[in-house]
């Protein structure tokens, strides 16, 4: 399948900086708006982040504000092919070792100062290397970086790595001002609490607990961009003020989990405003149940095919997530890259569940109970709660007592990366590929005391051979090959009770143009958003 | 007891407040003869508004019956509120007397811790009392319990102050009894009064506190209180109105029958100040 | 209460506050050390990585490897010095952070006490003066009604009727950021999106002042010198006035002093509903992350707040009432 | 024409009293000048026909039937706002307690100014209050106008509501018990002054008072109630020496003499049961937090001697140590010096557990009949209490307790009844069988009869006097009321700021006092100059 790649490769190789821009005028002026000049975003950041320097922390408020004062060197379309950002081309070596990155010119840093390829080496090698321990293993991999000139990067890796390019979303890769960080102590520099960036918005001003401030960079490197004045983050912490905001025009734009599922059907019907979930692909959110397979009864994959069968997935989309996503099929999401759609979980089915628990030798006792489990509530908010509740009244269906434990998300976080727990759910993105963010959850090696590692402590030789070959296989057809046979091995063994594809809405009013362009939707730069007049 | 009953039967808030109680308890007796099974079960379709699919005050996001929700709940807040003040009259009633009957450095020391517990934002210190030894109803208790025993200390401490001087606790050293018989035959009987017209009131508080606590989610995940059904159906207000219209009813209406049946102990109790409100 | 003997009252109450303040942090530290886990871990937990080293590091650079008393003694030094300690999660000192949110919070208990005290004893007089009438029963019941009612649903309610339905007030935030306003129009802007909040939070106390107020009222009529200056030829309205409802604000001032630390407590329902930007939302965000050096922080500040209205009342009190024993 | 004329008078008392009407027909007349006092006793409605008259009736009382016309014009018919405009003006009142009769936020000159701005005389108020306030005798009227009401003694606050009440000169000033709170020395002042400006200014006076020694001091005429009516009516004289109605006749011999001389002295023994010397209890008033204590010495260095048998009399006013004393011998108070030798033993160092024999050995009896029982223990119980503590079986004890009942004059019933259906004079009676189940020698008793109506105190007096005979009881007796310490009591000591002044044989003490204090209590006593006429063969007992 080097044809693949080739075609990949090929298409954004002819791509030149100016074609997102042109791709998006054109759209906007296929609908018949010219791009106005001018307004200001108002929208909504919740929860409040504690910082705005991605990299330094990477919630998801602080990714999407952040997006808009840092950039990255890619971005990606909803198939998850490269677009250019402040790298302007790129080739990559046939032995699939050396990346070179040509550097769009003329690019400054909010204070002014140029941005070069030292900037890039600095970020990649040293930032990115220390504050994203997700990316450790791959920059691990990079043998050689190397600034050919001011305006080139070049990187050679020890083996080849086919995701490579995927990880240079400003998401993931964030490049930052080489003069603002080094020889400082990187989560506490002056820059993480006052953010510079290459891009269209700088930070001015923020009040906690009531807003954040952006204003257009006069000295963006797109001419002419971006459209908008600046961007207003309102900090509304309660969702019924920002279903109330979205709806009476106090914000344009909402994201994430800003609205409430149960909201967006009221949402939908309002003329005025426009609902998408689309603008998810890079991540693929997996919405799953964690079970600790060092709990007795979860050791036993009869048990944990009883319980995936005790979840009855369409009533979930529908009635918890008001169909917002999908059911999930397995441990890869549809949108992620070698997605393989023959891998299916047995459906739902309440009797087969308890039938499969009594040949486990888990017959019903008193009250019609056979065990006992607790679950751990992530306290992320309302959705996970519910989903909680949904979990517990699910097994007891079938006769698991489930017992609920409220926490906090300080000793949630650290009750799970200790393995000190027995069941609770989890979300996770799979940055578009089996190896980025699916392999961390069920590789023997992975399994370590740290969060979104391998904590359920799954361990089967096979899937790690397999996920293994997906790694280092240089081409996308052995890839596929290798994560096909993965799939179908973990829907049989069920390490973790996968449930849903989340899709996030994003809620604008019509106004708002050109939002979602990309595969990491309100994650893109906002440089050629504008506000009809 | 009768001349009591009948002084009480004269106060008509008194006497709905009564019954409103009666009926709550009632509710929280029977819940599992109205509403068979558990109230967390998914009973039918989400979000079904009141009278519709057999649900009488209609059905939460998952489908539970908001009604078995509210029955179940009753449950929750009236243990909720009698153990927590059973608790908080236990220290203060202890403290109060101790203070009141010794006097002295003992009153001292007491009054200053009192007034320092006073002083403390209370429904904050509940709050942190929750958070840090993780939610549960017997944390919740606990603090509900620590914030509300300092207005029963000054309560017994001033009633005893004032009985400790009365001529028949006199009258009774003098006949040589013991400090402990006084203060259980003699005085303790006779503060009794206040502090069952301060425990009904208190029983009304520590249901709205758990309420409070519930719906900034520090309820019990495992216990379906009102709080948590209000709390719940906060943010489908104007989807789902009936989630969080009728659990804060119920509230209101305990907390309303609490506090009726406290003024109207307390003209019972406390016929000089009945005769007060009659004459005007 | 004597002018000159003023100073004196003045200093012996402020080394009381100074000794409660004291007592408070002690408290504090005790709460920290009441949770389980050490506050290492609790930090550790909250950056998500619990690796033994970094863990050693935290216990170290909090001094927790040092006896109790000598880790106590380096609490009250920072306190004392307005150090609350470090949030984090929000990279700040905790001091700051408060700081940042105390004057919207100053704002809406403020406005809130405003409107209870007057609002209550108005409403309280009135009941009082009509006792037995349909005025007194309304507002008995009234009064009544609000006592019972959860305040976050008073606010629940009030938002549905006035934001929702009505459309008349803005229901969350204290500000519109986005009009960027300035001068007397921020002012107004302010002024509109304190109502509901305010009402929400005000409401209550207004009930219990009422309460209060009229109970006061009936108590205060009923004694002799009301009599006296009836027996005198003191019209009625001088007498409710000048007699009755003056000696009546005695409790209700002792009460309003008590009842502060409740007002500030309640402020954490009512900023959480309306999105307000106190020290009662930040507390809901550091409770919801359970960022307890934030908590503590908030805790201890709401408590010296108290104390500052507590002295007030005290000395408000003793202006009124010459009978105070200025050895208080 | 006469200045104030009630004829006919009724006021209903709400329905569910006791009786229909709290006053019933009252005819009354009062001329300028003249002093008429309503005598009665509590209960007796005498203060509710005053406020009848001031149209100050507690909502819930409501005038019936009657008229009262003042100058010509029938109060009870003119509009609120007349009646308001005569109030303070025209007439005026005065009350029983000025303690709490001053509001407490005023200062008390602007109390006395606002009567006089209410009228439209608030102008020359700078000058008229000084004025007012030298005319009830106070010293330094501009000081004491800028006082607060707390700052006053009882006397100098009960000259302020006079002052007051004169201030516009009224025609007629209705006192209602206005000394009963009040010391006799200070009584003795303000029936003085009243007197005085009365006479002055030719004021009619209506005086409500139980109390007929005050009644002899100062009335011109004399109205009797009883239960809502008036049952006798005339000239002080003719009243008091030659009263017609029975009631009035029994009121007056329940009198205590006063005169010691009457009755012939007791022989007693010269053995010594109790013996104090120097004994001194200092009270602290606690300083707060930072600030200073203050001491308040109780009792000074008294020393006393109680032979067996004997009765001794502690007299004097409210504040001057006899109740501390009592409290002192019983170890209800712990005096910190002196010594308490009871048969030769110093209680005063005795531990609590030491004590408890001696708690058989000293009773008490206490002043307030309402307080001294606990309200949720039978009459039985409370009496056989002490005993049982005491290692008596149930029985025993509840067997001597019914004894003792009837002893005390009650039915065996009251065993198994609570305290609260018994009338003062009968909780008394309760009060005195407890203390006696204890079998005790010395029994102390604190102002056994001063709460109590005249005519129950005549009975109670006359049982202590009985049971002192029966039981060879020894007696340390306080009491405020000389006329009561010179009917029961052998010896008096009297009690100044803590201190006794002078003790003797009552006669000897009453007849030629040596100290200057004594002189001035004996002095103050009301109607010192009237003797009661002994009327024997009257039945008193019904009157419970």
């Amino acid at each position: 399948m080097e044809l693949t790649r080739r075609n990949l490769l090929g298409a954004t190789l002819g791509a030149t900086a100016a074609a997102p821009v042109l791709m998006s005028a054109g759209a906007a002026l296929a609908q018949g708006v010219t791009p106005r000049r001018g307004g200001m975003l108002t929208t909504i950041l919740n929860p409040e982040p504690p910082v705005l320097q991605i990299g330094v922390n990477n919630q998801t408020p602080t990714l999407i504000a952040g997006t808009k004062i840092t950039q990255g060197l890619l971005q990606f379309t909803p198939k998850l092919e490269p677009l250019p950002q402040l790298a302007k081309s790129w080739t990559v070596s046939p032995d699939g070792l050396e990346y070179v990155f040509k550097l769009e010119e003329n690019v400054t840093w909010h204070d002014g100062k140029p941005f070069t390829a030292d900037d890039v080496v600095f970020s990649v090698m040293q930032f990115n290397r220390e504050v994203a321990p997700r990316l450790r293993g791959v920059l691990a991999g990079i043998a050689e970086a190397t600034t050919p000139d001011p305006h080139t990067a070049r990187f050679v890796l020890k083996q080849p790595f086919e995701p490579f390019l995927l990880c240079f979303d400003a998401t993931a890769m964030p490049i930052v001002a080489k003069h603002l960080f080094e020889g400082q102590n990187f989560r506490t520099a002056p820059a993480v609490q006052h953010p510079v960036g290459t891009g269209p918005f700088r930070f001015v001003e923020w009040q906690r607990g009531n807003f954040v401030r952006m204003e257009r960079y006069e000295g963006y490197w797109k001419p002419g961009k971006p459209y908008l004045d600046g961007i207003l983050w309102r900090i509304v912490p309660d969702g019924q003020s920002r279903r109330l905001a979205i709806e009476s025009g106090q914000v344009v734009m909402t994201t994430a989990t800003d609205i409430e599922p149960f909201d967006i059907p009221a949402l939908r019907a309002k003329p005025n405003l426009a609902v998408t979930t689309a603008g998810w692909e890079y991540f693929s959110p997996l919405f799953w149940y964690d079970l600790n397979q060092r709990v007795g009864p979860l050791a036993d994959k009869r048990v944990r095919q009883a319980m995936s069968m005790a979840l009855d997935r369409n009533f979930i989309v529908q009635r918890l997530w008001f169909g917002l996503g999908r059911p999930a099929t397995g441990p890869i999401a549809s949108t992620t890259r070698f997605y393989d759609a023959t891998a299916k979980l047995p459906p739902f089915d309440v009797a087969k569940a308890k039938k499969l628990l009594d040949e486990a030798g888990h017959k019903p006792g008193a009250g019609g109970m056979r065990f006992a489990l607790k679950h751990l509530i992530p306290p992320y908010g309302e959705i996970w709660n519910r989903m909680s509740e949904y979990f517990r009244q699910a097994m007891r269906q079938i006769g698991i007592d489930v017992t609920l434990e409220s926490t906090d998300a300080g000793t949630w976080a650290s009750r799970v990366a200790n393995w000190d727990y027995e069941t609770t759910a989890n979300v996770l993105y799979q940055f578009g590929d089996p190896t980025l963010g699916v392999e961390r959850s069920y590789v023997t090696s992975n399994i370590q005391k740290i969060t979104f590692t391998n904590t359920a402590g799954y361990s089967n030789p096979r899937v790690d051979e397999l996920f293994q070959a997906g790694r280092t296989a240089a081409t996308a057809a052995e890839r596929q090959k290798a994560f096909s046979e993965v799939q179908h091995l973990l829907v049989e063994e069920v390490p973790l009770l996968w449930v849903v594809e989340v899709a996030y809405p994003t809620v604008t009013d019509k106004k708002l143009r050109n939002v979602i362009q990309t595969g990491t939707g309100v994650h893109a730069s906002f440089d050629d958003v504008f506000l009809a007049s | 007891m009768s001349a009591f009953l009948r002084r009480f039967a004269r106060n008509r808030g008194a006497v709905v407040g009564a019954v409103l109680l009666v009926l709550v308890i009632g509710m929280a007796l029977f819940a599992p003869l109205l509403f068979p099974g558990s109230p967390w079960d998914m009973a039918g379709a989400p979000f079904q508004p009141p009278g519709e699919d057999g649900m009488l005050l209609g059905t939460d996001s998952l489908g539970r019956d908001v009604a078995a929700g509210i029955a179940y709940g009753a449950q929750v807040s009236l243990i909720v509120g009698a153990v927590s003040t059973a608790v908080a009259l236990l220290i203060g009633v202890a403290l109060g007397a101790v203070a009141g009957y010794l006097g002295g450095w003992a009153d001292d020391a007491i009054m200053r811790f009192t007034e320092f517990f006073q002083t403390i934002p209370s429904f904050v210190l509940a709050i942190l009392l929750v958070a840090i030894f993780t939610p549960s109803i017997a944390s919740i208790i606990v603090a509900i319990a620590v914030v509300s025993w300092p207005p029963v200390t000054r309560v017994v401490r001033a009633e005893f102050l004032s009985l400790r001087n009365r001529e028949f606790v006199q009258a009774a050293e003098v006949l040589g009894k013991r400090p402990l018989a006084i203060v259980l035959t003699d005085i303790l009987p006779n503060a009794l009064s206040p502090i069952i017209v301060l425990a009904s009131l208190m029983t009304a508080t520590a249901i709205l506190l758990e309420s409070s606590l519930s719906f900034l989610g520090l309820g019990d995940p495992n216990m379906m209180s009102w709080g948590f059904l209000i709390g719940s159906g906060r943010s489908v207000i104007r989807l789902a109105w009936w989630m969080s219209v009728f659990p804060g009813l119920a509230i209101f209406l305990t907390v309303l029958a609490l506090n009726l049946v406290g003024e109207g102990l307390s003209d019972a109790l406390n016929p000089r100040l009945r005769k007060r409100g009659a004459a005007h | 209460m004597d002018a000159s003997r003023l100073p004196g009252f003045l200093l012996r109450r402020l080394l009381k506050s100074a000794l409660v303040i004291v007592a408070i942090a002690i408290c504090n530290f005790l709460l920290i050390h009441a949770a389980p886990g050490d506050p290492a871990s609790v930090i550790a937990g909250q950056s998500g990585s619990a690796d033994p080293q970094f863990m050693e590091q935290l216990r170290h650079q909090f001094g927790l490897d040092r006896p109790l008393h000598v880790q106590l003694g380096i609490y009250l030094r920072d306190v004392l010095t307005l150090d609350l300690g470090f949030s984090h999660r929000q990279q700040m000192p905790v001091a700051t952070l408060i700081l940042d949110r105390l004057p919207a919070t100053l704002l809406l208990t403020g406005a809130a006490f405003l409107l209870a005290v007057s609002g209550g004893v108005a409403l309280g007089a009135l009941a009082a003066r009509r006792a037995g009438t349909w005025a007194d029963s309304a507002i008995t019941a009234l009064a009544l009604t609000f006592y019972a009612t959860p305040l976050f649903w008073v606010g629940l309610m009030l938002v549905l009727l006035f934001s929702v339905q009505l459309e008349w007030l803005p229901s969350f935030g204290m500000s519109d950021p986005g009009l960027d306003l300035h001068g007397p129009a921020l002012w107004w802007d302010v002024a509109q999106h304190l109502v509901l909040p305010a009402l929400t939070l005000g409401l209550f106390y207004l009930a219990v002042y009422a309460r209060l107020t009229r109970a006061t009222m009936l108590e205060v009529a009923d004694q002799d010198f009301v009599k006296t200056a009836r027996a005198k030829g003191v019209p009625e309205g001088r007498i409710l006035r000048a007699h009755i409802l003056r000696n009546a604000l005695l409790p209700v001032i002792t009460f309003a002093g008590i009842q502060a630390g409740q007002l500030i407590g309640g402020s954490i329902l009512v900023e959480t509903v309306f999105a307000w930007p106190g020290i009662g939302r930040l507390a809901f965000d550091a409770l919801l992350a359970r960022d307890y050096a934030v908590l503590l922080g908030v805790f201890f500040c709401t408590s010296v707040m108290v104390i500052v209205l507590n002295l007030a009342t005290d000395l408000l009190y003793a202006v009124v009432d010459p009978r105070v024993e200025v050895t208080g | 024409m006469s200045l104030l004329e009630v004829s006919g008078l009724t006021v209903a008392l709400p329905p569910g009293g006791d009786r229909p009407n709290a006053v019933e027909g009252i005819d009354l007349t009062l001329d300028a000048g003249e002093i008429l006092c309503v005598v009665g006793e509590s209960g007796s409605g005498k203060s509710m026909t005053a406020n009848a008259t001031m149209r100050l009736l507690a909502p819930g009382l409501a005038v019936r039937s009657g008229s009262i016309r003042f100058d010509g014009r029938d109060l009870l018919r003119l509009p609120e706002e007349e009646m308001r405009r005569l109030r303070g003006a025209r007439l005026a009142m005065i009350f029983q307690e000025p303690m709490t009769a001053l509001n407490p936020l005023m200062r008390v000159g602007d109390q006395i100014a606002e009567a006089l701005r209410v009228h439209g005389a608030g102008n020359d108020a700078a000058r008229r209050v000084p004025e007012l306030l030298e005319a009830v005798n106070l010293p330094d009227p501009r000081a004491i106008a800028r006082s607060h009401p707390f700052r006053l003694s009882g006397g100098q606050r009960q000259r302020v509501m006079i002052a007051m009440a004169l201030a516009l000169e009224p025609a007629l000033l209705i006192a209602d018990e206005p000394t009963t709170a009040l010391d006799v020395t200070t009584q003795k002042q303000i029936l003085t002054l009243i007197r005085e400006i009365q006479q002055r200014r030719g004021t009619g006076v209506m005086f409500i008072t139980h109390d007929f020694g005050v009644v002899a001091e100062i009335a011109d005429r004399v109205a009797v109630m009883q239960r809502g009516r008036i049952v006798e009516q005339g000239p002080a004289a003719q009243v008091l020496n030659r009263p017609e109605h029975p009631y009035t006749r029994a009121l007056i011999a329940a009198v205590p003499q006063g005169h010691a001389a009457a009755r012939p002295a007791r022989s007693v023994s010269t053995e010594t049961i109790l013996q104090l010397s120097g004994v001194r209890k200092t009270y602290h008033r606690a300083g707060g937090w930072f600030g200073k204590g203050v001491a308040v010495p109780a009792v000074a260095d008294a020393d006393l001697v109680l032979h067996r048998g004997e009765t001794l009399g502690v007299v004097g006013e409210s504040g001057s140590g006899k109740s501390t004393l009592a409290r002192c011998v019983i170890r209800l108070v712990t005096p910190e010096q002196g010594e308490i030798l009871f048969g030769g033993t110093d209680l005063r160092p005795l531990s609590r557990n030491a004590w408890m024999p001696y708690r058989r050995q000293i009773q008490m009896v206490f002043q307030d009949p309402f307080a001294s029982l606990n309200p949720r223990r039978t009459v039985g119980e409370a009496i056989a209490e002490g005993p049982i503590t005491h290692g008596v079986p149930r029985d025993t004890a509840l067997a001597k307790a019914r004894e003792l009942l009837s002893l005390v004059q009650l039915p065996p019933e009251a065993m198994n009844r609570y305290p609260h259906e018994f009338s003062g004079g009968q909780r008394q009676r309760i009060g005195i069988a407890r203390a006696l189940a204890m079998e005790p020698q010395l029994l102390i008793a604190d102002e056994p009869v001063s709460a109590l109506d005249v005519s129950v105190q005549a009975q109670v007096l006359a049982l202590l006097t009985d049971l002192r005979e029966r039981l060879g009881l020894t007696m340390l007796f306080i009491t405020h009321d000389l006329r009561v310490a010179a009917e029961i009591c052998d010896r008096v000591a009297v009690m100044q700021r803590g201190r006794i002044v002078e003790q003797g044989p009552t006669e000897q003490v009453f007849r030629s006092p040596r100290h200057p204090y004594t002189k001035a209590l004996l002095d103050s006593v009301p109607g010192r100059g009237w003797v009661p006429p002994v009327a024997h063969g009257i039945d008193l007992a019904k009157s419970e």
